[in-house]
C-alpha cells in the first residue's frame, strides 16, 4: 500500500480531521488535527491491512513565523512495509497534544525528548520529565528563538577565541611596529618589496 | 619532537638496573628459601632443646631462658612466614600482570628492572606513600581495622601450612581443620570493611563475599575429608607423609573420587579466595571495586597483598592434600631418617634434602598458581544465584558422593592393594594423555587463525 | 534529574537506592541508572541520560550542509560511517542527486567494515561486563587491525568523515583491497576462535541465556531496531527490506535470534546476532570488492548546496539499529531542522520496563546486550 | 526449578567442554606475538612514519603557495581558521596575508579545508604530538603580522605547484616551542560597547562581542578581573 492509499483510508476513517496529503515535493505528509491525532494513531496501528506497528520517529519542528510547532510522527509497518508521515500543528504559545504512549510504548522517550527540547506538553504521558537536560534548565533549546544563557550554575559555556584575541594583539603589534619604523611615504616609484 | 624529551636511562643506570634486577631475582628466592629452611625447622622442641643444651650449655628443663628461646624461635619463624607471604604476594602481583598481559596479547609491565621484575616494589612504594583516606561517613575504627583481619586470616593459615619435610611452623594434629577455620578471618575482615565503608557498593561486595565464603566452606570441607579418610590424619604433614614422591603415589591418582575431590576443593578455594570466576565480591563491572571500593594507599595494598598471597595458599593446600606435597620421588621416610644422622643436630645432607623438598613443593604450588591465574584471565564471572547453585547442587552432592565412595574405596584398597596401584597408573596415564591432547589443541589454535603463527618475540 | 526521580520512589521501605553511574565501569560512556534494589534483585532501574548531550541537532541548524558531515561522526563515535552515510543520503535526497555506483560500493564497504568494528566493541564489552576481560582485548585487537585499514582509507580511526554529499571523499588506496581480503580471512577465523573462547562458554551462556527477555511484541512496541530487534526474533533488516545504496547487489543473510541459549529475545540472542552479523558483513565486503565498478567518486555537487524547501527522511541500518535523519529545508543553505533518530536512544527507553526482577549483575548484561552508546542516546 | 538428570549431566559436560576450548585458546595466545607496541620510545620506526599518507594530523600551510583565497576558512565548520588578507602598504597591487591562524585545539581534523584549496597549500600532516601546558599555545600561526607573506599567484600552464615537503613546516613549528611554554598573554577584554548602568565587568574569558556575557547571571565573579591569565603557570 502506498502513501496515497493509506492517506485515503485514514481520511475515510477520520473525515476532515486529516488534512490533504502535502504536495510530494520530496517526502509527503498529512496534517492531522491535534485533538484527533491519538485516534489517527490508534486507527493506523489497529486496522488490519495498515498495522503501523513501528513508531519510527517522533519529533517536532518549530515554525515561529507561523507561530506553530509541528509534531511529526513517522510511522512504519513491519508486516506491510509501508509508512506514512503525520503531523500535528500546535499553538506555539501553549503546545499541548495527547500522548501516543498508549499506542506505542516507544513514544515514551521520544515524547520526553520533544518535551525537553521543544516544550511540547503531552497530556497523559506517564513520565513527562526532561530527558537530556537537567530538570532546572530554563528554556527549550531546539526552539528557533532560544537564547543561550551564559552558563549553567556558574559553569561558563564560553571559551576565549584565541584567533580573535591574537588578532587584537596583532593590531597592537603592527601599530607599534609602524610607530617604530614608519613606512616610507609611498613615492610614485614603489619599492619592489615582494 | 622537542617537547617529548624522554629520559632514556643512561648506560650506567641501565647496568645498575639490570644488576639490581638480577640480584633481586636471585637473592629474593634464595633469601626466602633460606628463611624457610633454616628458621622454620628450628621451631621444634627437640631441636631447640638440643640447641640450648649443646650451644648454650644449659639444661633446657631447668634453665630459666628456655621459654625465651622458644619464644624467640617462634617469633623468628613467624617473621619468616610473614615475610615469605608478603614477598611472594608482591612477586605474584608482577607475575600475574605479566601472564595476564601475554594471555591478552599485550606486553605487560616491563620497564622497572629487567622484564619489569621490580614493578611490584615500585607499586608497593607508591601505595605506601599515598594518603590513607577514610571516608567522612565511615566507621573509622572498623574501617581501619578491617584490613588487619584479612591479613591475619592469611597469615594464620601459614602457621599450619607445610612447605617442606620439616618446614612447617606448627605441625598441628588438626592442621587442615585449623586452616579451614582461620580462613574465616578473611570473611570477618571483608564484612567489616564493607560495612564500615558506609558505601553501598562496599556493602554489596561484602555481603556477596560472606555468602560465598560461608557456602563454599561446605564443599571444601567435604573435599578435604577425602584425603583425610585416605590418610587417617588431620595433620598436614601426616597427609603428605601418607603419600609418596612418585605421581602414582599421590592421592589424586590413587582414588578416582580423590580426583573429583581435588576439583571440588580447587573450585571452592577459588571461591573462597574471590578469584574469577567467583570474584563477585569485587566484581569490577558490577560493583566498581566491591568491598575495598573506599580504601586507598597502604590499606588498599594490604587487600591486594592478601589476594596474591592467597594464591600461594590455594596452591599449597591443594598440593598438600592431593599432589604429594613435598615428597621427593624415591626418598622414603627411612631415607630421611638415615640422612638426618644420629646427632642431635641434622647432618648437612638433611638440610640439602630440605631444600629439594621445598623446591618440589614450590614447583607444584606454582603450577597451580599459574592455573589459577590462567583461569582468571579466561572465564567470565558467574552470577550470585548461579554461584549458590553450583555450590549446593553440584559441589556438595559430588563432595558427599566422593566421601562415601572413598569409604568403600579404602576398604577395597585394604583388602586388595593392587586395585589401588592399577587405578593410580590408569588415572595417571589418562591425565598425561589429556594434557597431551590439550597441548596439541593449543598448538593447533595458533594455526587456525589465518596469517598467524607461533612467535615468541615482542617481550 | 534526580529530584523528580526520587519523588517517584517510595522512600518508606527497606530497599536500597544506588546510583549506577555516571562514572561506572560498565555504563559504556556516561550514563546513570538509578537502581532500586532489594538485595541482589532490582525493583527498578531508571536510566538518566544527557551527560553527553552536545545539541548536535541545534548545531545542524547553524552550519551549512557539507559542514555538518564531521559533526555526524560525533553522533556515534563507534560507528561514524553510518552517521556519515545517513546524513549524506538525506541531503542527496533533498538535492535529488544520484550517487555514482563506485561511490555506493565504497560506501557499502566502509559501512560494513565499520559495522564489524562496532560489533567487535559491542561483543567485547559484553564479555568484559560479564567478567571476562580477555575477550575484550582480543576484540579490540581485531578492531585495531581493522582501524588501520580504515585509517588508510579515510585518514582517521574513529571520526572518519569519509562520505560526502554525492559520494565519498577518497578512492581505495593502492594495495588496500588485498589487505582487506587478508584481514577478512583473519576475521572469519577469529570469529570461530571467539565462539570457542566465549560464545560457547557455559558460564557465559548461563549468564546471558534467558536473561532480560524482550519479546517480539515488546521489541516492536518500544521501537527497537537493528540487532536488538532481530535478537527478539523479528526478521527485519533495512539493508534487505528497504534497500538503499549498493545493497541490492549483494546477497547476504539476516541473522535472527532464535533462542540459542534459552528464550528468544534474551541477552544471548542479541549478543549472538551481532557475532553472526560480523560474518555477514565480511561476506558483503568480499562481494563488493569483487564487483567493484569503475567510475566517479562523487556526483557533481556545488560547494554550497541550496536545496529547495521540503523535508526528507533517510533510513539506514546502522550498527546500533535504525539511524534515520529527518531533514527539513527552507530553501537556504543551512538545514531548517535536522533530526537524527538513533537506535540507542530507543533502546534506552526499554530498560526501565525490562529491569524489574533482574539482578544487579543482569542489568550490566542488559545494558551491554542493547549496545547503548552514550553519545548516540544523548547526541 | 527442577532439571532432569540428563540436563544435569549435560551441564557438567558442557562446562568441561567449553572450558577446555576456552582455556586452550587463552593458552595459545602465549605463543603468539603481542599486538601492542611500546609507544613512544621503544619503536623501531617513529609512529609518524608508519601512519598512512591520508592520516589527518595537524594542518600545515605552505605559505609559499598560499593564494590567500580563504576557501579553507569558509569551509571550516567550526571556524578554527582565521585569515586576514590586506594590501601591502608598500605595493598596493600586492596582497599580503597578515594573519593565518589555525586553532589546533579547536580543530576537529575533518579535512574539509583541504578539499577546496586550489594549490594544495593547506594539508593534513602525520604529526599529532603537540602536548602543551597552555592551550593557547596550540594556535599555529602561519603568517607573521609584522612580515606578512605575499599571496601566491598560480602560473597558468605550470606543470606543478612547488610545495614544500609535507610535514616539514609543521615539524619546524613544533620544534620551536617547548611543551611547558607560558601561554600567550592576551589583551584585557574589551569593555562592552554600551556599558550597562551598573558597572558589570564581563567574565575574563568572554568573547569580546558575546552578547550573552552581558547577562549578570552569567558572570560568576562580578569582581573586576581585568588581566587574569588562567593558563599562565605560577612563576
Amino acid at each position: 500500500m502506498n502513501t496515497i492509499e493509506i492517506h485515503q483510508k485514514l481520511q475515510e476513517a477520520l473525515g476532515d480531521a486529516v488534512g490533504p496529503l502535502s504536495e510530494p515535493k520530496i517526502d509527503s505528509f498529512a496534517v492531522v488535527k491535534a485533538d484527533r491525532i491519538l485516534e489517527a494513531c490508534a486507527f493506523l496501528r489497529g486496522t488490519p491491512g495498515l498495522e503501523m506497528d513501528f513508531l519510527q520517529d517522533l519529533t517536532a519542528v518549530d515554525w515561529p513565523k507561523r507561530s506553530v510547532i509541528e509534531v511529526v510522527y513517522h510511522l512504519y509497518s513491519f508486516p506491510h512495509r509501508h509508512g506514512i508521515v503525520l503531523k500535528v500543528e500546535l499553538d506555539r504559545a501553549n503546545p499541548v497534544v495527547a500522548t501516543a504512549t498508549t499506542v506505542w510504548k516507544g513514544a515514551n522517550w521520544l515524547e520526553r525528548e520533544v518535551y525537553d527540547l521543544f516544550g511540547v506538553t503531552f497530556t497523559g504521558h506517564p513520565d513527562l520529565r526532561r530527558v537530556m537536560l537537567p530538570d532546572d534548565w530554563v528554556g527549550h533549546p531546539l526552539r528557533k528563538d532560544y537564547q543561550e544563557e551564559g552558563g549553567f550554575h556558574g559553569i561558563p559555556n564560553l571559551r576565549e577565541n584565541p584567533l580573535v584575541e591574537l588578532r587584537r594583539l596583532d593590531l597592537v603589534r603592527i601599530a607599534e611596529h609602524l610607530k617604530a619604523n614608519p613606512p616610507p611615504p609611498p613615492p610614485p616609484p614603489a619599492e619592489p618589496k615582494a | 619532537m622537542a617537547q617529548f624529551s624522554f629520559a632514556f636511562p643512561k648506560p650506567g643506570t641501565k647496568k645498575l638496573l639490570v644488576g639490581a634486577t638480577l640480584g633481586a631475582a636471585l637473592a629474593i628466592p634464595a633469601l626466602l628459601a633460606g628463611l624457610l629452611v633454616f628458621l622454620v625447622p628450628m621451631v621444634n622442641k627437640p631441636l631447640l632443646d638440643a640447641f640450648i643444651r649443646e650451644k648454650l650449655g644449659h639444661v633446657p628443663a631447668t634453665w630459666v631462658g628456655t621459654q625465651w628461646v622458644y619464644a624467640a624461635a617462634l617469633f623468628l619463624a613467624g617473621i619468616a612466614m610473614f615475610t615469605f607471604a608478603a614477598i611472594t604476594g608482591g612477586i605474584f602481583s608482577w607475575y600475574e600482570r605479566r601472564v595476564a598481559a601475554r594471555i591478552q596479547s599485550r606486553i605487560g609491565p616491563n620497564r622497572v628492572g629487567v622484564a619489569g621484575f621490580l614493578q611490584w616494589i615500585a607499586d608497593a612504594v607508591k601505595l605506601l606513600f599515598k594518603e590513607d583516606l577514610v571516608p567522612g561517613e565511615a566507621d573509622a575504627m572498623l574501617f581501619r581495622a578491617a584490613p588487619y583481619f584479612v591479613v591475619a586470616g592469611m597469615t594464620l593459615v601459614l602457621v599450619a601450612l607445610p612447605a617442606g619435610q620439616a618446614i612447617v611452623v606448627a605441625d598441628l594434629d588438626v592442621g587442615i581443620f585449623y586452616i579451614l577455620a582461620v580462613t574465616s578471618f578473611i570473611v570477618v575482615g571483608i564484612l567489616l570493611s564493607g560495612w564500615s565503608s558506609n558505601s553501598k557498593w562496599s556493602l554489596f561486595g561484602a555481603i556477596r563475599a560472606t555468602a560465598q565464603v560461608v557456602s563454599y566452606e561446605v564443599p571444601a570441607g567435604l573435599a578435604i575429608l577425602v584425603p583425610v579418610l585416605m590418610a587417617g590424619t588431620l595433620s598436614t604433614q601426616g597427609l603428605i607423609r601418607a603419600q609418596g614422591g612418585w605421581p602414582w603415589e599421590w592421592f589424586f591418582f590413587r582414588n578416582p573420587a580423590a580426583a573429583v575431590a581435588f576439583f571440588i576443593l580447587f573450585i571452592s578455594q577459588l571461591a573462597e579466595g574471590n578469584r574469577t570466576p567467583f570474584d563477585l565480591a569485587e566484581a569490577e563491572s558490577e560493583l566498581v571495586a566491591g568491598y575495598f571500593s573506599e580504601y586507598s594507599g597502604f590499606r588498599f595494598a594490604l587487600y591486594f597483598l592478601v589476594e596474591w598471597a592467597n594464591l600461594w595458599i590455594i596452591g599449597a593446600v591443594a598440593t598438600t592434600l592431593f599432589l604429594g606435597g613435598w615428597q621427593i620421588p624415591g626418598v622414603s621416610a627411612q631415607t630421611w631418617a638415615s640422612v638426618r644422622g644420629a646427632g642431635s643436630f641434622p647432618a648437612f645432607g638433611w638440610w640439602a634434602l630440605q631444600f629439594v623438598s621445598l623446591g618440589i613443593f614450590a614447583v607444584k604450588t606454582l603450577f597451580l598458581v599459574n592455573v589459577v591465574i590462567w583461569i582468571r584471565w579466561t572465564l567470565p564471572r558467574i552470577r550470585i544465584d548461579q554461584m549458590m547453585n553450583l555450590c549446593w547442587k553440584y559441589l556438595v552432592p559430588a563432595g558427599f558422593a566422593a566421601m562415601l565412595f572413598t569409604l568403600v574405596w579404602q576398604m577395597v584398597a585394604t583388602w586388595a592393594p593392587i586395585v589401588e596401584k592399577i587405578t593410580a597408573l590408569v588415572v595417571f596415564a589418562a591425565t598425561v594423555w589429556v594434557t597431551w591432547r590439550f597441548l596439541q589443541q593449543t598448538r593447533k589454535n595458533v594455526s587456525l587463525i589465518a596469517h598467524e603463527r607461533v612467535d615468541l618475540s615482542n617481550w | 534529574m534526580s529530584k523528580l526521580v526520587l519523588r517517584r520512589l517510595d522512600r518508606n521501605n527497606e530497599e536500597m537506592l544506588i546510583n549506577f553511574g555516571p562514572q561506572h565501569p560498565s555504563t559504556h560512556g556516561v550514563l546513570n541508572f538509578l537502581v532500586e534494589t532489594d538485595g541482589e534483585v532490582m525493583r527498578r532501574a531508571i536510566p538518566d541520560i544527557g551527560y553527553l548531550h552536545r545539541s548536535l541537532e541545534k548545531i545542524g541548524e547553524m552550519v551549512q550542509y557539507p559542514g555538518y558531515m564531521p559533526y555526524t561522526d560525533r553522533i556515534d563515535y563507534l560507528a561514524a560511517m553510518f552517521a556519515n552515510e545517513g546524513y549524506a543520503i538525506a541531503v542527496e535526497r533533498l538535492l535529488k542527486i544520484e550517487v555514482p555506483k563506485r561511490a555506493q560500493y565504497l560506501r557499502a564497504i566502509s559501512c560494513e567494515l565499520n559495522r564489524i568494528t562496532s560489533h567487535l566493541v559491542s561483543i567485547g564489552t559484553m564479555a568484559t561486563d560479564i567478567g571476562a576481560v580477555t575477550p575484550l582485548v582480543y576484540a579490540l585487537r581485531e578492531r585495531e587491525l581493522l582501524n588501520d585499514l580504515l585509517e588508510a582509507l579515510c585518514g582517521a580511526r574513529l571520526t572518519y568523515n569519509y562520505h560526502r554529499i554525492g559520494g565519498v571523499a577518497f578512492d581505495m588506496p593502492e594495495g588496500w583491497r588485498d589487505k582487506v581480503l587478508a584481514y577478512l580471512d583473519r576475521l572469519d577465523s577469529s570469529i570461530q576462535e571467539w565462539d570457542r573462547l566465549i560464545s560457547t562458554n557455559e558460564i557465559y551462556r548461563k549468564r546471558l541465556g534467558g536473561v532480560a527477555v524482550i519479546s517480539r511484541a515488546q521489541a516492536i512496541d518500544y521501537g527497537l531496531s537493528g540487532p536488538n530487534l532481530r535478537g527478539s526474533g523479528v526478521d527485519w533488516d533495512l539493508r534487505r527490506d528497504v534497500p538503499y545504496g549498493a545493497y541490492p547487489d549483494f546477497s547476504f543473510e539476516v541473522p535472527v535470534g532464535c533462542g540459542w541459549a534459552g528464550v528468544v529475545g534474551d541477552c544471548y540472542d542479541r549478543y549472538y546476532v551481532r557475532v553472526l552479523e560480523m560474518a555477514q558483513s565480511s561476506r558483503i565486503i568480499r562481494q563488493a570488492l569483487e564487483k567493484m565498478p569503475d567510475g566517479e567518486l562523487t556526483a557533481k555537487v556545488s560547494r554550497k548546496p541550496k536545496p529547495e524547501a521540503g523535508e526528507v527522511q533517510s533510513r539506514i541500518e546502522s550498527a546500533r539499529g535504525e539511524l534515520a535523519y529527518y531533514l527539513v529545508s527552507d530553501g537556504t543553505e543551512r538545514p531548517y531542522r535536522l533530526r537524527a533518530r538513533t537506535g540507542s536512544f530507543m533502546a534506552m527507553g526499554i530498560i526501565e520496563d525490562i529491569s524489574p526482577g533482574l539482578m544487579v549483575a543482569d542489568l550490566v548484561a542488559l545494558i551491554a546486550s542493547l549496545d547503548v552508546v552514550a553519545p548516540e542516546t544523548d547526541r | 526449578m527442577s532439571i532432569t538428570t540428563s540436563q544435569y549431566v549435560g551441564n557438567v559436560r558442557d562446562t568441561v567442554k567449553s572450558f577446555w576450548h576456552g582455556m586452550s585458546v587463552t593458552l595459545s595466545q602465549v605463543l603468539r606475538r603481542p599486538i601492542t607496541i611500546q609507544y613512544p620510545d621503544r619503536l623501531e620506526i617513529p609512529v609518524q612514519d608508519v601512519l598512512p599518507p591520508r592520516y589527518r594530523g595537524f594542518l600545515e600551510v605552505d605559505t609559499d603557495i598560499c593564494t590567500g583565497c580563504q576557501a579553507c576558512e569558509r569551509a571550516c565548520p567550526i571556524s578554527c581558521i582565521q585569515i586576514e588578507v590586506e594590501k601591502d602598504p608598500a605595493n598596493p597591487k600586492q596582497r599580503v596575508v597578515t594573519q593565518f591562524d589555525i586553532d589546533e585545539a579547536k580543530c576537529m581534523f575533518c579535512g574539509l579545508c583541504v578539499e577546496p584549496c586550489p594549490t594544495g597549500s593547506i594539508q593534513h600532516t602525520r604529526e599529532f604530538e603537540a602536548t602543551q601546558r597552555s592551550v593557547r599555545n596550540l594556535v599555529f600561526r602561519w603568517a607573521d603580522p609584522i612580515k606578512p607573506f605575499p599571496v601566491y599567484k598560480v602560473v597558468k600552464g605550470a606543470p606543478y605547484i612547488p610545495r614544500a615537503p609535507l610535514g616539514s613546516r609543521v615539524k619546524d613549528l613544533l620544534a620551536q616551542r617547548s611543551w611547558d611554554a607560558v601561554g600567550t598573554s592576551y589583551l584585557p577584554p574589551e569593555p562592552l560597547k554600551p556599558p550597562p548602568p551598573p558597572p558589570v565587568k564581563p567574565p575574563p574569558a568572554a568573547k569580546p562581542a558575546a552578547p550573552a556575557a552581558a547577562k549578570p547571571a552569567a558572570a560568576p565573579a562580578p569582581a573586576p578581573a581585568p588581566a587574569v591569565q588562567p593558563d599562565e603557570p605560577k612563576p
